[in-house]
């Protein structure tokens, strides 16, 4: 407690505020109960002091003039803007009497429980949801295209999720004796200084490149960190599965593959048969009645017959024998029939065959000899780190593309390793926001859960997430099959401005629910078109804790602002109104549930603010695959089927895709829809990250919006040149599905055949009722994005690459 | 891991009018095509409150700058440091520049390799 | 102040303008008039045709370097922000034989 | 010796290459015959190693490939870009046969020599010109609105030119014991990192800042200067005689004047006459008394008292003569008159301009310039340099006047560090500046009497030997008082930067006989000669330099094939013209003319520059007081009374008004308000740029990158009034013409004004013989034929224009 009445708070940043996956360590200096200050904590490992221009506006976003005070209820015409201010109890009671009545008429299922991108509000949505009875818990974002494709072929591939290790895991950071300094760290598709992605703190980079890391960066623009790289490729967006195939495809021509990592941690030496229209991975069962269907075959060389790999017990069942990594065999089957294989290697060195650098330059407009330069780069070096953002999950392809880049660190050993791409769990197993389809805080039955919108359609989306399928969601509000949507939950979601692709749909689709909700910290264009609205806290009000990867931490309530209410309470409250004896009374006891795992309760976690896993634990690296620390059986392997790196997925096989990655030309592209590109000649990216802003918000943040005032195109002098655009001016970019009007940043960091745009751009300063709503349909890029055009696997979707043409805006 | 025995340049960018000689000495000196050069000038029109504005130049040596190291060598000052028609330019040891660099405000100290 | 100085290991500036907004916050300015610094970003060409992107961190005319921080022994606000950790602050003559040995650097004196 | 060594040539630079007034030191190093580096030279007083970016950029400009190489004969029609080399021999006689044929016919006077902006090759042209026998020598700009005015304005007050010292005559510069750093400059409408200004090295202004001079700045834009003075005056363009006013009537209300200078050296005491308004002279009161003589009034005997201008003294010695004050005099006829002084004439003429009237004039606030006239005055020793802008006003000698009467009140005329008279070093004038006279004359002065304007303008009557340049225009079609039939054009490029109105003069071009271009590139203008003669650079050429200080040679480096410098393509076609020449060879020219040194050509060349001794007439200080300026070798000055005149005698005897006086120039919101209507922006045009001379350098890589685009800058609040952004093509129009720019939205300019850049075309686009002369050409806005009464001055910086949004986008080809 500083002399002039000044308190000094420490915790940790995550959500509203700054907006983005947090994890900075903070000290928060409070005056007479109001937050005066707010700086980095020089003692916490994960910034060590730094912290970003929008955590160090949050006096500015706190107590903004336009923050919502109290809960409102809507007395004019949707969209109209008119709300009277009610209490909380009366809003409560207005929530509870609707959605019970929707419940009981139409089941609790006909209401989606909507959040936006993943923040600290994952993890007590879900509890909502399911306290409700409603198995609908969904990302309102096309194709889930955000982090969650990665995080499913990671899991499918390797059993478990990886990141970059730049030492967070130890509490001594880089100078750790265990740690190493990546040789080279791989860069895809991540603008680092504008964006923190996510669980990541993007200026970790930094710090490595001054200790002499190199960089590798693959991205359509010159970033600064391309303009510093060691190489940079400019691809085409879209086209970084083929990319990633011609990396494995000169890694194996000039045998750079890590053979004993492969031989000895990847499901290479298992058979496929390969003389049926599909391939289909061999099992136990068909060589052996009643065999195991989850063994797998492999070839013994020595012996010159078949063994069974049993996955349960993690061996081969004939003892000490190295398989095949190779070859052509005929199989006499259980049934008396004969079948052909091959070993998953021979398949896979097959399918990288097309990709030749030159047949991949054409595709990716990368040179040749810069494909064959960077493979090189990327695997001699040691060790040899890959970082990858979110433009892999916008793609449709997005599933056979993460495959492709995430075999190049499974082909080179570099997983789990010091200085490589360490396996990432939740700190001491503490699962606060649930990736996987099990570790929410409540459960439903199977019947219920059969009810998930899209889980019929995908497999993936069924086995691996527990959201519904967005596109389907917006598909059935309109089309009631199989049963009516009835009724929305929006927690910290903007999907008219920013998550929603083709946006007027789904502002018809919110109007035409019976009742809907809203929680968030300001008046939003989606908010505007909603029944009721809660005002939400930001990350100071309120209790909470983050796990998400290392270290676990704390969320601590320093100050109250009004009426606000923390997402927690409120769903809390209303959990109890819902489910007769819903388990928790306060966050407390919820908190000390889910710390568990991790032995302390939420005090004890209060004063420490953060806690390291300890050496050995599962969740602190390095070589856990060998220690055994990854199974349940605590068996050396990865949790997957068969125990192995599954470069040939069963996961894949079971659902009917593709095993093995391959490139897939984007939707709308000069190659797949040539007569669209003779009327819109410039392939149209969007998601132009800039310091200032998270996504939609910060608009109305002074010191945040003098930055970048209003939303530019990047557009090359070449292109500019050609239609007469001066930097600065208005102009219009339009396709088949939409068309707004923003400013020209002419600049050489673009390729000349692409065009750069922002999203999530509307105008708290604007007139907010219908139509005009915040000005948001002038500049909202996602209109020129279709919804509906998600993968194969329901995942993935073309925000990165549509066709588009600008030109002049008239005066 | 100091480098005192290394060489910088001084710039007293009070003085700088924008004049572009050191832009052209460097291309002269080292053959760059244009618009590459060694130094580069940045105009900056800064607003001061009572919306009074004040414009600075702002020379700095570019990604290209060898700080002349082959005229150096012979004990002649870089060729945008000569040709300097504002003299605001002053090359030499980083340890002497630094104590003038104590003298007056707006001066930069600029160790480019 | 002139005897003190601001070395900027620049070649690691990201341009995230963090200092521009710790340095209104520390001093309460509003936006849209100049703070004490301001970062510049400069995309040049190089002879290979490579683009080549410098941020240049300015201290202007409005910057005290934080006098009131550094007689309470505190870094200014700038430096203790920067999210690349390239700002060090100083007396000049201890500064001088900080100027990394391979890398950029620039030392300011007060604006 | 050994294999091709670099030698190194020391020289100076004047004109064809860096194209400015020149005058620094450089050391050329040449290979081969190539031109390796050139570099400042460290020992040159001049510059002192400095050197700006387009001397620097002299390699790229020597051996660049579009350089003319050969001359041209026109086969094609004018303005066509059909030309075919032939050979020296042969184009000097054509033009030699063709000159002949129309001197024979029409006289010689029906040619006209025109030069551009004053560079070396003005004695060469005028050499040429007199040896043709033709006193028609042009400088092609209307109005002569640049230098010349305001030299002829100082001529007719003070005798001799001025400028502000910087010790440039001093050995040891600003360390000499002799020289004082001025507290104060003002700066004048000069933007110091585009140009060096007349003879001048624009950058002492930064070595006196650094010396402590403190500035002043008058300037509608915020230029570096501005930034960095104690008072930046951003005046309405077109009103800086209103603020000199204004200065003036601050100085004499608060009494900040030096009395004794007042009293001692000028014609204050003179007496007016009230009835004529003219001045009293011996001739009115008695019958043998001189019209030279005037009259001045002794309080002791009450009784009026003679000044003898040849005697420069009054008629009874340690007589008081008073100062001001109502005095009846009788007149030869005998009626009694009443008379005032000069000194109250010239204080009634300042009243009227109080600081709040010429806020409202000026829009400077008042205030500001109290304050700023109160530190210029108070300030000793204190300086003022001004630049082109004065000149390109109609009522330029006024405001000159009125600037010089600043210098002069406060004692800063001739003094150290303040602003000192200009005399060619040594008085070997090469280049004939106003008012001066060289080795370079007609052979009889009857032959000038033809001269276009002589008599039509008393400036050019008596100082400026050049002939008026709208008037020739306006003959050119009327024929009257005879026609003009052919024209010399040298270093002059009228359709892309010196001519106003460049479809009249393209339509002047069009009615010659005969014309012949003299030039280093093909431009638009040379697409209308018959001969084009490739002209050289100054490191291919000898030449002298004595354009104030110091002395120089100019020394011939290296050679281009195909290239001949001016003086010898001149000088050659003289003696063709002239049968008896005076001179054989070009030594035997350089020598005579550096006669007065005491040093032949050889002999300075080995010196290299060479400053006049002590107390020699072209060497400051206080040489009113030593005497040196009156060719009588009397104290005072080289004016009719002797004095430095408040009142001028020569604008009286010339039918103009003899006092300062500020008058709205045309085309200004408060002259033309039904043109305002329409346009609403004030136009300045002229923004200088430190990568191009005038019209020169387009095609010069390293320095077009440095300004690649026209661009006309506009304040953000004007520009988002007219949807404008940074970089987009506008379109600036007036009732003239229009012209294409690339807007720059910056605040440097203020929000009612506009700032365009002049002398821009397009070497790069071939396809186009004119290369796009009239595209972006900022001339097509203003009109020529507005010249002041005495014939000087145009409104080159103060127009009206409106500016809107290309529509047409980047078809405009």
């Amino acid at each position: 407690m500083k002399e002039d009445g000044v308190k000094i708070i420490k915790t940790t940043t995550w959500s509203p505020g700054p907006g983005c996956h947090g994890g900075c360590g903070i000290l928060v200096h409070v005056k007479d109960d109001k937050v005066i200050k707010v700086e980095g904590d020089p003692d916490h490992p994960w910034n060590q002091g730094r912290l970003c221009s929008r955590c160090l506006s949050m006096t500015q976003y706190m107590y903004h003039k336009d923050r919502l005070r109290k809960p409102l209820k809507r007395i004019g015409e949707r969209g109209q803007g008119k709300f009277e201010e009610i209490s909380w109890d009366e809003a409560f009671d207005l929530i509870e009497q609707k959605m019970k009545k929707i419940r009981e008429d139409h089941g609790p299922e006909s209401v989606i429980f909507h959040q936006g991108t993943g923040r600290d509000i994952g993890g007590w949505i879900s509890m909502l949801a399911y306290a409700y009875g409603s198995p609908n818990w969904m990302f309102g974002l096309s194709g889930i295209s955000c982090y969650t494709p990665r995080l499913m072929m990671m899991s499918i591939t390797q059993g478990d999720f990886a990141v970059v290790d730049a030492s967070q895991w130890h509490e001594k950071r880089y100078d750790d004796p265990e740690y190493k300094i990546p040789e080279t760290v791989t860069i895809w598709g991540q603008n680092l200084p504008a964006t923190c992605p996510d669980g990541f703190f993007g200026h970790w980079y930094i710090d490595l490149m001054k200790r002499g890391t190199e960089v590798l960066v693959i991205d359509p623009r010159c970033t600064w960190i391309a303009s510093r790289a060691k190489l940079w490729l400019q691809l085409r967006p879209g086209t970084d599965a083929a990319l990633a195939l011609g990396f494995i495809h000169v890694m194996i021509k000039e045998d750079l593959i890590n053979m004993a990592f492969v031989e000895r941690w990847t499901n290479s030496p298992f058979l496929v048969r390969t003389d049926q229209e599909k391939k289909r991975l061999l099992r136990e069962s068909d060589l052996i009645k009643n065999g195991l269907d989850t063994n797998f075959i492999a070839h013994d060389p020595v012996s010159d017959s078949f063994v069974v790999w049993d996955s349960d017990h993690q061996t081969y069942k004939k003892k000490n024998i190295t398989p095949s990594m190779e070859g052509d065999f005929t199989l006499a089957l259980a049934d008396g029939s004969t079948a052909t294989a091959k070993t998953v290697w021979t398949l896979y060195k097959e399918n990288a065959e097309q990709y030749t650098p030159e047949a991949v330059s054409k595709i990716t407009w990368v040179p040749a000899d810069k494909i064959r330069k960077a493979a090189r780069i990327y695997a001699k070096s040691q060790p040899s780190a890959l970082h990858w953002g979110l433009p892999i999950d916008t793609i449709p392809s997005t599933v056979p593309t993460s495959q492709a880049i995430n075999h190049l660190w499974c082909l080179t050993g570099n997983l789990d390793n010091p200085g490589g791409n360490a396996i990432a769990r939740y700190a001491y197993d503490v699962v606060t926001y649930p990736y996987h389809s099990g570790g929410a805080i409540l459960s439903l039955p199977p019947e219920v859960m059969d009810k998930r919108i899209g889980i019929h359609d995908y497999g993936a989306i069924k086995d691996f997430r527990a959201w519904a399928q967005p596109d389907k969601v917006l598909e059935q509000i309109s089309s009631d099959d199989p049963y009516p949507i009835k009724g929305m939950w929006i927690q910290t979601a903007n999907p008219i401005a920013c998550t929603g692709m083709e946006p007027k749909k789904w502002r018809d689709a919110i109007k035409k629910l019976d009742f809907t909700v809203c929680v968030d910290l300001f008046m939003t264009p989606t908010a505007m078109l909603c029944d009721v609205i809660l005002p939400a806290a930001t990350f100071l009000e309120k209790d909470s804790l983050k796990a998400w990867w290392v270290p676990l931490q704390a969320i601590k309530r320093v100050v109250e602002v009004d009426d606000c209410k923390s997402d927690i309470e409120i769903n809390l409250e209303l959990c109890k109104r819902f489910m007769k004896d819903f388990p928790y009374d306060n966050t407390q006891e919820l908190f000390d549930t889910l710390l568990k795992s991790a032995g302390i309760t939420y005090q004890e976690l209060t004063d420490n603010t953060w806690m390291i896993p300890p050496k050995g634990h599962p969740s602190k690296p390095y070589f856990r695959y060998e220690k055994g620390l990854l199974r349940q059986d605590k068996k050396p392997g990865f949790r997957t089927p068969s125990g192995k790196i599954e470069l040939y997925s069963s996961w894949l096989e079971k659902w009917e895709l593709e095993p093995l990655p391959y490139h897939e030309e984007p939707p709308y592209s000069p190659v797949s829809t040539p007569d669209l590109f003779a009327d819109y000649p410039l392939i149209l990216c969007t998601g132009r990250r800039m310091g200032p802003f998270f996504h939609s918000e910060h608009r109305q943040i002074p010191w945040l919006r003098e930055q970048q005032r209003d939303p530019v195109l990047e557009i090359h002098p070449d292109t500019a040149e050609k239609y007469g655009i001066a930097h600065g001016e208005k102009v219009c970019v339009e396709n088949w599905l939409g068309k707004i009007t923003v400013k020209a940043l002419v600049t050489p960091v673009i390729h000349p055949d692409i065009v750069m745009a922002e999203h999530g751009w509307w105008f708290p300063e604007k007139e907010g009722k219908e139509p005009n709503l915040f000005g948001v349909w002038d500049v909202n890029v996602n209109q020129l994005i279709p919804m509906g055009h998600e993968g194969k696997a329901g995942l993935g979707a073309p925000i990165k690459s549509m066709l588009c043409k600008v030109y002049k805006a008239k005066g | 891991m100091s480098k005192s025995n290394k060489n910088g340049m001084l710039i007293d960018y009070e003085y700088c009018t924008g004049c572009f000689s050191c832009t052209v000495a460097c291309c002269q000196e080292n053959g760059w095509e244009a618009p590459l050069s060694g130094m580069k000038v940045m105009e900056i029109v800064q607003d001061l409150p009572k919306d009074k504005a004040y414009l600075t130049f702002l020379p700095f040596p570019t990604e290209l700058c060898v700080l002349c190291n082959h005229r150096t060598r012979q004990g002649l000052d870089p060729a945008c440091v000569k040709h300097c028609m504002a003299n605001c330019l002053t090359y030499g040891p980083l340890k002497e520049l630094a104590g003038e660099l104590e003298k007056k405000p707006r001066m930069v100290l600029w160790s480019p390799r | 102040m002139s005897e003190y100085g601001m070395l900027i290991d620049y070649e690691y500036c990201t341009g995230c303008r963090t200092c521009e907004v710790a340095c209104k916050q520390e001093y309460g300015r509003p936006a849209g008039k100049v703070g004490g610094v301001e970062v510049t970003e400069y995309i040049h060409t190089l002879p290979n045709g490579k683009l080549f992107i410098t941020n240049i961190p300015t201290f202007t005319r409005a910057c005290v370097f934080c006098a009131g921080r550094v007689k309470q022994g505190l870094e200014p606000a700038c430096v203790k922000h920067c999210m690349a950790n390239i700002l060090t602050f100083g007396k000049i003559e201890d500064l001088h034989d900080k100027i990394p040995k391979k890398r950029k650097a620039i030392l300011w004196t007060k604006g | 010796m050994g294999k091709s060594k670099t030698t190194i040539v020391k020289t100076t630079t004047w004109s064809a290459g860096p194209g400015c007034h020149g005058g620094c030191g450089v050391l050329a190093h040449i290979k081969d015959n190539r031109l390796v580096k050139l570099e400042g030279d460290p020992d040159h007083p001049w510059n002192q190693g400095r050197l700006c970016a387009r001397a620097l950029a002299m390699t790229q400009y020597i051996d660049h490939h579009d350089r003319l190489r050969a001359p041209l004969k026109r086969v094609g029609k004018r303005g066509e870009d059909q030309f075919v080399e032939i050979s020296w021999e042969e184009a000097l006689d054509t033009i030699e046969k063709k000159m002949n044929t129309i001197r024979e016919a029409f006289g010689p006077e029906s040619m006209i020599f025109s030069m551009g902006t004053g560079r070396d090759i003005g004695p060469w042209i005028c050499m040429l010109a007199y040896a043709y026998g033709s006193p028609n020598v042009m400088f092609a700009l209307s109005g002569n609105a640049c230098y010349s005015p305001r030299i002829a304005a100082l001529d007719t007050i003070q005798g001799d030119y001025s400028v502000f010292d910087a010790a440039q005559w001093l050995p040891g510069r600003y360390d000499n014991p002799e020289y004082k750093v001025p507290e104060c400059m003002i700066i004048w409408g000069y933007n110091i990192s585009a140009t060096c200004p007349d003879n001048l090295f624009g950058h002492w202004i930064i070595d006196l800042m650094k010396k402590g001079t403190k500035i002043i700045t008058i300037d509608p834009r915020l230029s570096w200067f501005a930034s960095r003075s104690e008072h930046w005056l951003p005046i309405r363009p077109g009103t800086d005689a209103a603020l000199a006013l204004g200065f003036l009537h601050v100085i004499i209300k608060e009494q900040l004047y030096d009395q004794t200078f007042l009293e001692t050296w000028t014609d204050a005491p003179r007496l007016v006459r009230n009835d004529t308004g003219k001045l009293l002279r011996e001739s009115d009161m008695t019958a043998d008394g001189s019209t030279e003589n005037f009259v001045g009034f002794d309080l002791q005997t009450k009784t009026p008292v003679i000044w003898n201008t040849i005697r420069q003294k009054f008629s009874i010695e340690d007589s008081n003569i008073a100062l001001t004050g109502s005095f009846d005099i009788r007149l030869l006829n005998g009626d009694i008159i009443a008379c005032t002084t000069v000194w109250d004439q010239f204080k009634d003429s300042c009243a009227a301009y109080t600081p709040e009237t010429v806020e409202k004039i000026t829009f400077v606030p008042a205030n500001d310039i109290q304050k700023a006239a109160r530190f210029y005055a108070k300030a000793q020793p204190a300086s003022i340099h001004w630049g082109v802008p004065i000149d390109m006003t109609p009522e330029i000698t006024p405001l000159c006047h009125a600037i010089a009467a600043l210098w002069a009140l406060t004692g800063n005329l001739d003094v150290p560090g303040g602003n000192v008279f200009t005399r060619a070093a040594f008085n070997a004038v090469a280049y004939a500046l106003p008012g001066a006279e060289g080795v370079i004359k007609l052979k009889d002065p009857a032959q000038d009497k033809p001269r276009i304007g002589k008599d039509d303008y008393g400036p050019f009557n008596k100082f400026i030997w050049r002939c008026q340049t709208d008037k020739v225009i306006e003959q050119i079609f009327s024929e009257d008082p005879y026609p003009v039939k052919g024209l010399w054009m040298q270093t002059c490029n009228p359709l892309s930067g010196i001519g106003l109105d460049p479809k009249l003069w393209q339509k002047a071009l069009e009615k010659l006989d005969f014309i012949v271009g003299v030039d280093l590139f093909m431009t638009s203008s040379l697409r209308y000669a018959d001969i084009i003669l490739p002209a050289a650079t100054f490191l291919e050429k000898e030449g002298v330099r004595s354009w104030w200080v110091p002395l120089q040679t100019i020394n011939k480096a290296m050679t281009v094939e195909g290239c001949r410098p001016d003086v010898e393509i001149n000088f050659e076609l003289a003696k063709r013209f002239d049968p008896d020449f005076k001179w054989e060879t070009l030594h035997d020219l350089f020598d005579e003319i550096l006669k007065p040194s005491g040093m032949s050509f050889e002999q300075l060349a080995e010196k290299g520059w060479a400053l006049p001794p002590e107390n020699h007439a072209s060497r400051p200080y206080f040489r009113h007081e030593r005497g040196v300026l009156r060719s009588d070798g009397k104290p005072g000055f080289a004016t009719p009374s002797g004095k430095f005149e408040l009142y001028s005698t020569l604008r009286e005897e010339w039918g103009l008004k003899a006092v300062p006086y500020f008058k709205e120039p045309p085309f200004t919101p408060v002259s033309r308000p039904d043109l305002f209507k329409t346009y609403p922006l004030i136009l300045s045009t002229g923004r200088r740029s430190p990568a191009f001379f005038h019209a020169e350098h387009r095609n010069i890589p390293w320095l077009r990158a440095l300004d690649p685009d026209p661009v006309v800058e506009i304040h953000p609040d004007t520009a988002k009034k007219n949807d404008i952004s940074n970089g987009e093509w506008v379109t600036v129009e007036n009732w003239m013409g229009t012209a294409r720019f690339k807007a720059k939205v910056t605040k440097i300019v203020p929000p009612w004004m506009v700032m365009a850049a002049h002398g821009w075309w397009f070497p790069e686009k071939k396809e186009d013989p004119l290369f796009h002369t009239f595209e972006s050409n900022i001339n097509m806005l203003i009109p020529m034929n507005e010249q002041g009464e005495d014939g000087l001055g145009a409104p080159i910086k103060h127009l009206l224009c409106r500016i809107s949004k290309e529509t047409r986008g980047s078809a405009h080809v």
